[in-house]
């Protein structure tokens, strides 16, 4: 298959020694006729930051939601730490796997510390009747939600934002929301679709800085963006998706030289998909500036 | 809402000092017209017709008058704040207060009242002719003190919470308040008389919307917040004292303990409408499953079931069996949302009632008699205690609707803690989180469809409680009782009284039992008027009127300067009010 | 077999007027994914509208029934209708189009118990008007009613020929107004996507408002059909056959004109099946209203997108 | 020193305010208002639905014991004391009944009340008035259970404050099963509206047409909120009947008989006195059909007559309807009770248990023919009028008793 190039093997060869997370084995996805997801293989190691690229309809999109759970695969297999997840989203959130979404889906009427304490709901177990009742036990998990969620807002930068709407929340702050929701599910491994779009080169550098820490913590992220520069500063390694099959899958500086990366974006003349491809064309631009 | 700017700021700031002139004319002009005849004859209202005598009515009038010219007047007092002493620091705190503001509620308050009991004199009279001229001097006091206030200019928000008050005094003040309110409540209540009942409506609001523009009302709610205990507690006994004041007459407890029984199937509802966002327009099924469950196992020789444990049991059964067909009635839920899932219980609720009037023996087993029902039931006997008897406590008589209201405000107190605790708990904010975008939620780990279940069930056996105990005040139960109308009306509490509040749901409850049973001659138009009240709500105050947060954000979300001041208010975290 | 043949067209007829309501909610739902809840009570105004025409001309006629009292009648309900369904378009669901779902919803419930009181408390104060606070007969012309007609054993009613011609008339004129018109096209192309419609310069208020006005000729036809059918109206037959109609609207797939169509004839032929041929204690007309919602929910839940395909929209 | 004594004044002007409020020249008014008059006051208490879709029998039960009411104080049947009427909505609702039945209870000048409309009503409304020992007599209440409980081949009285003028389902559908038998047909249809009323009659009616030895070939049941037939007329049409009786109102009933005659199926349908009302025909009632009426026609009583005349001579704006005649009777006997009870009381809240224990005793005339009450508190007529729609109109067939 086409991810058994050479690069692969260098890149594992870098992770011997750290445990496989996530291992996709021949994911494919059909929608009636149309194959969105083609086959691809897929792998991340705990610690590690893995790009998602591709031009606009690679299926991006939906290979992630493969991934977590919101579309079973119509062939192939996903295991997390070993296991297949059932594919439903709850489940892939306890198994420890977590994620943002590239149109933001914050709880826009409820405060950023309420956002992020809702992360923690799988994580706790407190039910209807203990919840009324009220007893020690109780008390102890609420406060720890909530220290744990005022916690998770200072790591992220929005000391004392809490009681906010997340709704009117600043474009970044609303995005820095969405991953400390996503943190406070205790995630082993983190899944950021596009986490800088429409970002300031301010905010995307504060971003930046934000995954990093993450990574360092411990956590293995895959990151799905179109701002080249942010992916190859970022990432361990990169899978390019075009038209929902793997086309390359190396270092960042390896894609980055990849002759074949460069023509999916701008696209070659015989592109049959003419908006796809001026909508990647401008993309791509953006991404080298 | 589109209302044209009549007064424009240059005119307010031109005619500022008129304004605040002509508002305390006018508020003294209404106060001293209490002395005076309004009315030519004894029979309007509570006998207005007296030269130096105010009746309570018109006692009420001169003290908003007064109210209008202090509250006016503060202006020009404020400046000695700036001395020593006692008074001057009383001042001090009176420069957080937003005196224009309510000056402005006030006055638009203060005309309402005076229109409405002008006019229920002429009606109740016959015609304009009947007013005496108190009544004209009143009306001229009440409308130059209208149009002087509008042309204050808005002057600075109030910031009273901020002000550090004693805790005693914090603790008298809700204490007071909520006797006041008893009492104010008793003495509407005790109004047979429409007009008078009105008419003491519109002096409860005038004062409600005076105190809240103020800022008395953020020091009441932050003083509220801070001795919350005290303030559930003394609500409680506040209600609880109601039954006292009755002097023995069971007309208006019939009325509040239907009211309770409305208001805790309406909290049930607000579980699944205000706080997990599914519009359920079958909810009344549920209340209904409750009585006729516990019909079917009551004494009454009409029951059809042989078994007739101790109605505590019962009382659980019922619960159960509501909670069973919230359970049905919740499981398409995990596939249909939305507009859909109204209708889905809109049938459902259609189908328990059709299956009711089934159940007769001819059509179906014979397990409620059909459209007959069950009829008498007789009445509970707890521990000893006999639901039908007029029991004496402190020498006044409590009859037998006392005994229920009782039994229902417990049943309340425990719904208003199953609904408080669960908003605030881990379940609150899941179910909060689906409302807000179901599909984020279960991307973050919450169980959508559990929790779904557990909002259908859980307000489902809060109705079926109150349920089991409606069969026993009504003493019959029939199919005829459950339609969807009803379901409609409790539509109605929830949505006119705020959406996720139990105060808000309490208001709209008690205002959608009460008007029609004191207002006979609105009677024959009080639907028309409660489908025009929807529709109006919708438009103007979505919210309803005591609003969750929460929800004044969602629908007014285009207004910057009041998501600024209501994120002002906003604790650190969104602890709600009740 | 004349029994069955007898309930099956039974089944149509009702179906029928069931189908011409559900047109409203499908035109509107395919719009503006709005549930006119109140699109019943549209239904109801139009049989009051077609009797007031009637009653106004009778002043002139001396009460005449003649077959041509018809076509007034029809144009009389349908000018009453629409103008009640655009008025609430434009006071009470256009000022909340951008509102949360649960507000249009509940305005709708407050409208349709607004005007079934309104008419009922005040139709009777116009003068020469009946007291609407119970049953009004209906005028029964000529032609259009009377004795059954014999069809090869069949005894057909002649209301059921008169509604079930109105809705095969009424289906193509629709077909017609929807595919070969410009208003057609473009209520087409908003029911598509109401933004870009928007910048290829279509008058969406508009094209909403036709929607509603579309819907209500349609109810009016279905109210005067109801009149003639049975005799009588009243301030309550809209929230019944509202329901009904809905439902039929679901079965077929809502936002699909067809479908209504189709919706509704299969919901008519199920009620009048069901009280037929569902055996013992749980069948019968005390129970197929019953079956009717059963129906109702079950595609919801396993068919949402009703029998021929609806709109698919993203409901969470 | 200004400002504190500008405070002063208002806190002044505020305490005098006060001061007035409390001490007025009202006290001596009030008392001139009640004292002087010469008689005492008793009420006689009304719950019907005054307001919504039934508003027009309730003012017609309302109207009709104002009448008797006025008639009793011109007359000045009870020396020394003025009645006086006091009407509750129950916008035939069994809550709101409630209420209203609470509210009179707390009335001490209440001695007795005329209703409910609907039996559905009276169910929770007869507890209450029971427990404050009011009586409550009703104009129109047909289900037997209110006053026979809830085994009727074991009867036994559940309250015994409760009355009644009109006849039950007990004896009015057996009456229309023994006519039509007796007028020879032999296959019967029965349909019913699923509403305590039209079910109670309906199965009297089957159950007496079969011990008679007539066959129910279908027994149905309609949708109260319908308006097609069709179906259910098919299948009764299938089993072919001599006659249809449909336990209803006429608002279903007149619908129903003009579906069956433009269906084909040509016979007569008869119902029970809740359809023998003019809107019947109007809605589209056949010629030939039936409806039987408790009570000889009121044109053939002279007591009936006179009510219709002086109903007509007060002025009411709304017909006495279909149970106005019943409330008058119910109304007057209530008063001829009250004439014994109220004569040796003190006020009228003492003499309420002598006003029901005299009700059992009471026997006179009224507008719908002899008033008493049996150990049950029914009213003791048994006799009924068949009624025939003959060109456009009620007329009266055959008057008998259930045998």
């Amino acid at each position: 298959m086409s991810s058994q190039t050479p690069t692969v093997a260098s890149t594992e060869s870098r992770h011997v020694g750290k445990e496989e997370i996530l291992a996709a084995r021949s994911v494919t996805m059909r929608f009636g006729g149309l194959v969105a997801v083609d086959n691809v293989d897929f792998t991340v190691h705990s610690g590690e930051i893995v790009g998602l690229i591709g031009p606009n309809g690679a299926g991006k999109t939906t290979f992630f939601n493969c991934l977590t759970g919101l579309y079973k695969p119509t062939s192939g297999e996903v295991r997390f730490s070993g296991q297949v997840l059932p594919p439903k989203p709850r489940s892939v959130v306890v198994a420890g796997m977590a994620r943002t979404f590239q149109n933001i889906r914050l709880f826009p009427n409820m405060t950023a510390l309420e956002n992020v304490m809702v992360g923690r709901y799988c994580r706790t177990s407190a039910m209807a009747l203990t919840s009324i009742l009220r007893g020690p036990k109780y008390r102890r998990e609420e406060e720890a939600t909530r220290a744990r969620a005022v916690e998770l807002l200072d790591y992220v930068g929005m000391k004392g934002q809490g009681g906010h709407l997340a709704r009117n929340l600043p474009y970044g702050d609303q995005r820095r929301l969405e991953i400390a929701r996503a943190l406070a599910t205790d995630p082993k491994l983190l899944l950021l679709d596009e986490p800088t779009a429409g970002m300031n080169p301010q905010e995307t550098r504060q971003a930046e800085e934000l995954i990093f820490k993450i990574r360092d913590s411990g956590l293995a992220i895959v990151v799905i963006e179109h701002d080249m520069r942010f992916i190859f500063n970022l990432c361990d390694r990169v899978l390019c998706l075009v038209r929902g099959k793997t086309l390359i899958e190396g270092t960042a500086a390896e894609v980055q030289s990849d002759p074949r990366v460069i023509e999916a974006y701008i696209g070659s003349p015989d592109s049959d998909d003419e908006a796809s491809g001026s909508d990647v064309a401008t993309e791509g631009e953006a991404g080298n500036a | 809402m589109n209302v044209p700017t009549i007064v424009t700021p240059e005119l307010q700031k031109r005619f500022h000092v008129p304004g605040r002139i002509a508002a305390l004319a006018g508020g003294l002009l209404l106060a001293a017209s209490a002395y005076l005849p309004w009315a030519y004859d004894g029979d309007a209202l509570d006998n207005m017709a007296f030269l130096g005598g105010p009746s309570t009515l018109q006692f009420l009038g001169a003290l908003l008058g007064l109210l209008l010219a202090v509250s006016a007047g503060m202006a020009w007092v404020e400046p000695w704040a700036d001395r020593k002493g006692i008074l001057p620091r009383l001042l001090m705190v009176s420069r957080r207060a937003g005196w224009t503001r309510g000056t402005k509620a006030l006055g638009v308050g203060l005309l309402g009242f005076i229109a409405v009991v002008l006019i229920a004199i002429a009606l109740e009279l016959g015609g304009l002719v009947t007013i005496e001229y108190g009544g004209w001097v009143a009306l001229a006091g009440a409308l130059l003190g209208f149009v002087g206030s509008r042309l204050l200019t808005p002057g600075r928000a109030p910031s009273l919470e901020k002000v550090k008050t004693p805790a005693w005094l914090e603790i008298v003040s809700i204490a007071v308040l909520l006797l006041v309110a008893l009492l104010l409540a008793a003495y509407a209540l005790n109004q047979n008389d429409g007009g008078t009942f009105l008419s003491i409506l519109a002096f409860i609001g005038a004062l409600v919307a005076f105190i809240l523009r103020v800022g008395a009302g953020g020091w009441l709610s932050a003083a509220g917040q801070r001795h919350r205990n005290v303030l559930v507690f003394s609500s409680f006994a506040v209600a609880f004292l109601f039954p006292f004041t009755q002097n023995g007459s069971d007309a208006n407890m019939s009325i509040a303990t239907q009211v309770l029984i409305f208001a805790a199937t309406a909290v049930g509802l607000n579980i699944v409408v205000g706080l997990a966002g599914l519009l359920d327009l079958g909810y009344i099924a549920f209340l209904g499953a409750g009585a006729f469950t516990a019909a079917t196992m009551s004494q009454s020789a009409f029951a059809t079931i042989g078994w007739k444990p101790p109605f505590i049991v019962v009382m659980l059964i019922a619960g159960l069996v509501s909670a069973t067909l919230g359970l049905i009635i919740g499981s398409p839920t995990l596939r249909v949302s939305g507009d859909y899932l109204a209708i889905v219980t809109l049938a459902f609720g259609e189908i328990f009632r059709i299956s009711m009037s089934n159940l007769d023996g001819s059509d179906g087993p014979d397990l409620v008699h059909g459209s007959s029902g069950i009829p008498a039931i007789p009445n509970l006997n707890l521990f000893g205690f006999d639901f039908g008897k007029v029991h004496t406590v402190l020498g006044i008589p409590l009859g037998r609707f006392s005994n229920y209201f009782f039994l229902m405000l417990l049943i309340m107190a425990l719904i208003v803690l199953v609904f408080t605790r669960l908003n605030h708990s881990r379940i609150g904010r899941g179910w909060v989180a689906i409302r807000e975008d179901e599909k984020a939620a279960e991307a973050m780990g919450v169980n959508v469809f559990g929790l779904k279940l557990l909002a259908f069930a859980g307000g489902a056996f809060l109705a079926g409680l109150a349920g089991a105990v409606k069969a026993h005040v009504d003493q019959s139960v029939t199919p005829d009782q459950y339609i969807f109308l009803e379901s409609a009306f409790l539509l109605a509490a929830v949505v006119l009284g705020g959406m996720g509040t139990v105060m808000g749901v309490l208001l709209g409850a008690a205002l959608l039992k009460l008007v029609p049973e004191k207002l006979r001659f609105v009677n024959e138009y009080r639907m028309l008027i409660f489908g025009l009240l929807m529709v109006l709500m919708m438009r103007f105050r979505p919210e309803g009127m005591i609003p969750n947060q929460r929800r004044v954000l969602e629908f007014h979300s285009d207004d910057e300067e009041l998501v600024e001041e209501i994120e002002e208010d906003l604790p650190y975290e969104f602890a709600e009010e009740h | 077999m004349t029994y069955y043949l007898d309930q099956l067209l039974n089944g149509l007829s009702l179906g029928s007027l069931y189908a011409l309501i559900a047109v409203g909610y499908t035109v509107v739902y395919g719009i503006v994914q709005l549930i006119n809840f109140a699109h019943g009570e549209i239904f109801m105004i139009g049989a009051f509208g077609a009797l007031s025409t009637w009653i106004v001309l009778s002043w002139v006629t001396g009460g005449s029934t003649a077959w041509w009292n018809l076509p007034l009648m029809l144009v009389g309900g349908m000018i009453v209708a629409v103008l009640t369904a655009v008025l609430m378009e434009r006071f009470a669901y256009r000022p909340l189009r951008n509102a949360p779902r649960l507000a249009p919803l509940i305005t709708a419930i407050g409208i349709s118990i607004f005007l079934q009181e309104f008419v009922r408390l005040f139709y009777g104060q116009i003068p020469g008007f009946p007291d609407a606070k119970a049953a009004i007969p209906f005028p029964q012309l000529e032609f259009f009613t009377g004795p059954a007609i014999d069809v090869g054993g069949l005894q057909v009613h002649r209301g059921n020929f008169f509604v079930m011609a109105a809705l095969l008339i009424c289906w193509i004129f629709l077909w017609w107004f929807v595919n070969r018109t410009a208003t057609g096209r473009a209520m087409q192309a908003v029911s598509q996507d109401p933004d870009t419609s928007r910048l290829m310069g279509i008058d969406v208020d508009r094209i909403i408002v036709v929607a509603f006005a579309v819907g209500a000729s349609l109810a009016a036809v279905a109210g005067l059909a109801s009149g003639l059918r049975y005799g009588n109206i009243d301030f309550k037959m809209g929230f019944l056959a509202g329901l009904k109609a809905f439902t039929a609207a679901v079965l077929g797939g809502i936002g699909n004109i067809n479908g209504a169509v189709v919706g509704g004839l299969t919901l008519g032929v199920v009620e009048a099946m069901a009280t037929t041929l569902i055996p013992g204690q749980f069948g019968g007309p005390a129970w197929k209203d019953v079956w009717a919602f059963v129906l109702l929910i079950l595609i919801l839940v396993f068919r949402p997108q009703g029998l021929l395909g609806a709109k698919v929209v993203d409901r969470a | 020193m200004r400002n504190k004594k500008l405070l002063g004044g208002a806190v002044a002007l505020l305490s005098a305010s006060l001061l007035f409020a409390g001490c007025g020249s009202r006290a001596e008014s009030s008392a001139s208002a009640t004292g002087g008059t010469a008689t005492k006051t008793a009420k006689i208490g009304v719950i019907a639905p005054l307001t919504g879709d039934l508003a027009v029998m309730g003012l017609g039960i309302k109207n009709s014991v104002d009448l008797a009411i006025k008639q009793a104080n011109e007359s000045g049947a009870i020396p020394g004391w003025t009645l006086e009427l006091a009407a509750e909505d129950d916008q035939a609702t069994p809550d709101v009944g409630a209420n209203a039945a609470t509210k009179l209870a707390a009335d001490d000048d209440v001695v007795a009340v005329v209703g409910t409309l609907n039996s559905g009503v009276a169910q929770p409304v007869q507890p209450i008035l029971n427990s404050a020992t009011i009586a409550m007599v009703s104009p129109a209440n047909t289900s037997p259970n209110l006053t026979q409980g809830a085994d009727l081949s074991n009867p036994t009285r559940t309250y015994p404050n409760y009355f009644r003028t009109c006849t039950t389902d007990a004896i009015q559908g057996p009456f229309a099963a023994q006519y039509l038998f007796e007028s020879g047909i032999k296959k019967l249809a029965v349909v019913n509206d699923k509403k305590p009323y039209g079910q109670g009659l309906a199965e009297a009616v089957a159950a007496k047409f079969k011990e008679l030895g007539g066959e129910v070939v279908a027994d149905e049941t309609v949708n109260k909120d319908d308006k097609d037939f069709s179906s259910v007329i098919d299948i009764i049409k299938s089993k072919s009947p001599e006659a249809v009786y449909f336990g209803t109102e006429f608002q279903l009933a007149g619908p129903m008989s003009k579906q069956m005659g433009d269906k084909g199926l040509n016979v007569p349908l008869m119902g029970g006195d809740g359809i023998y009302d003019a809107k019947f025909i109007e809605l589209g009632g056949r010629e030939k059909d039936l409806a039987t009426s408790v009570g000889a026609p009121i044109e053939t009583l002279e007591s009936g007559k006179s009510f219709v005349e002086s109903y007509k001579a007060a002025g009411f704006s709304d017909g006495y309807s279909a149970y106005g005649a019943y409330a008058y009777d119910a109304a007057n006997a209530i008063i001829a009770s009250l004439k014994q009870s109220l004569a040796s009381a003190s006020d009228a809240k003492s003499a309420r248990q002598a006003t029901i224990d005299g009700l059992s005793s009471v026997s006179f005339d009224g507008a719908t023919g002899k008033v008493a009450f049996d150990e049950f508190g029914d009213a003791v007529t048994k006799t009924l009028t068949v009624y025939e729609v003959t060109d456009g109109a009620w007329v009266a067939k055959q008057t008998g008793e259930l045998k």
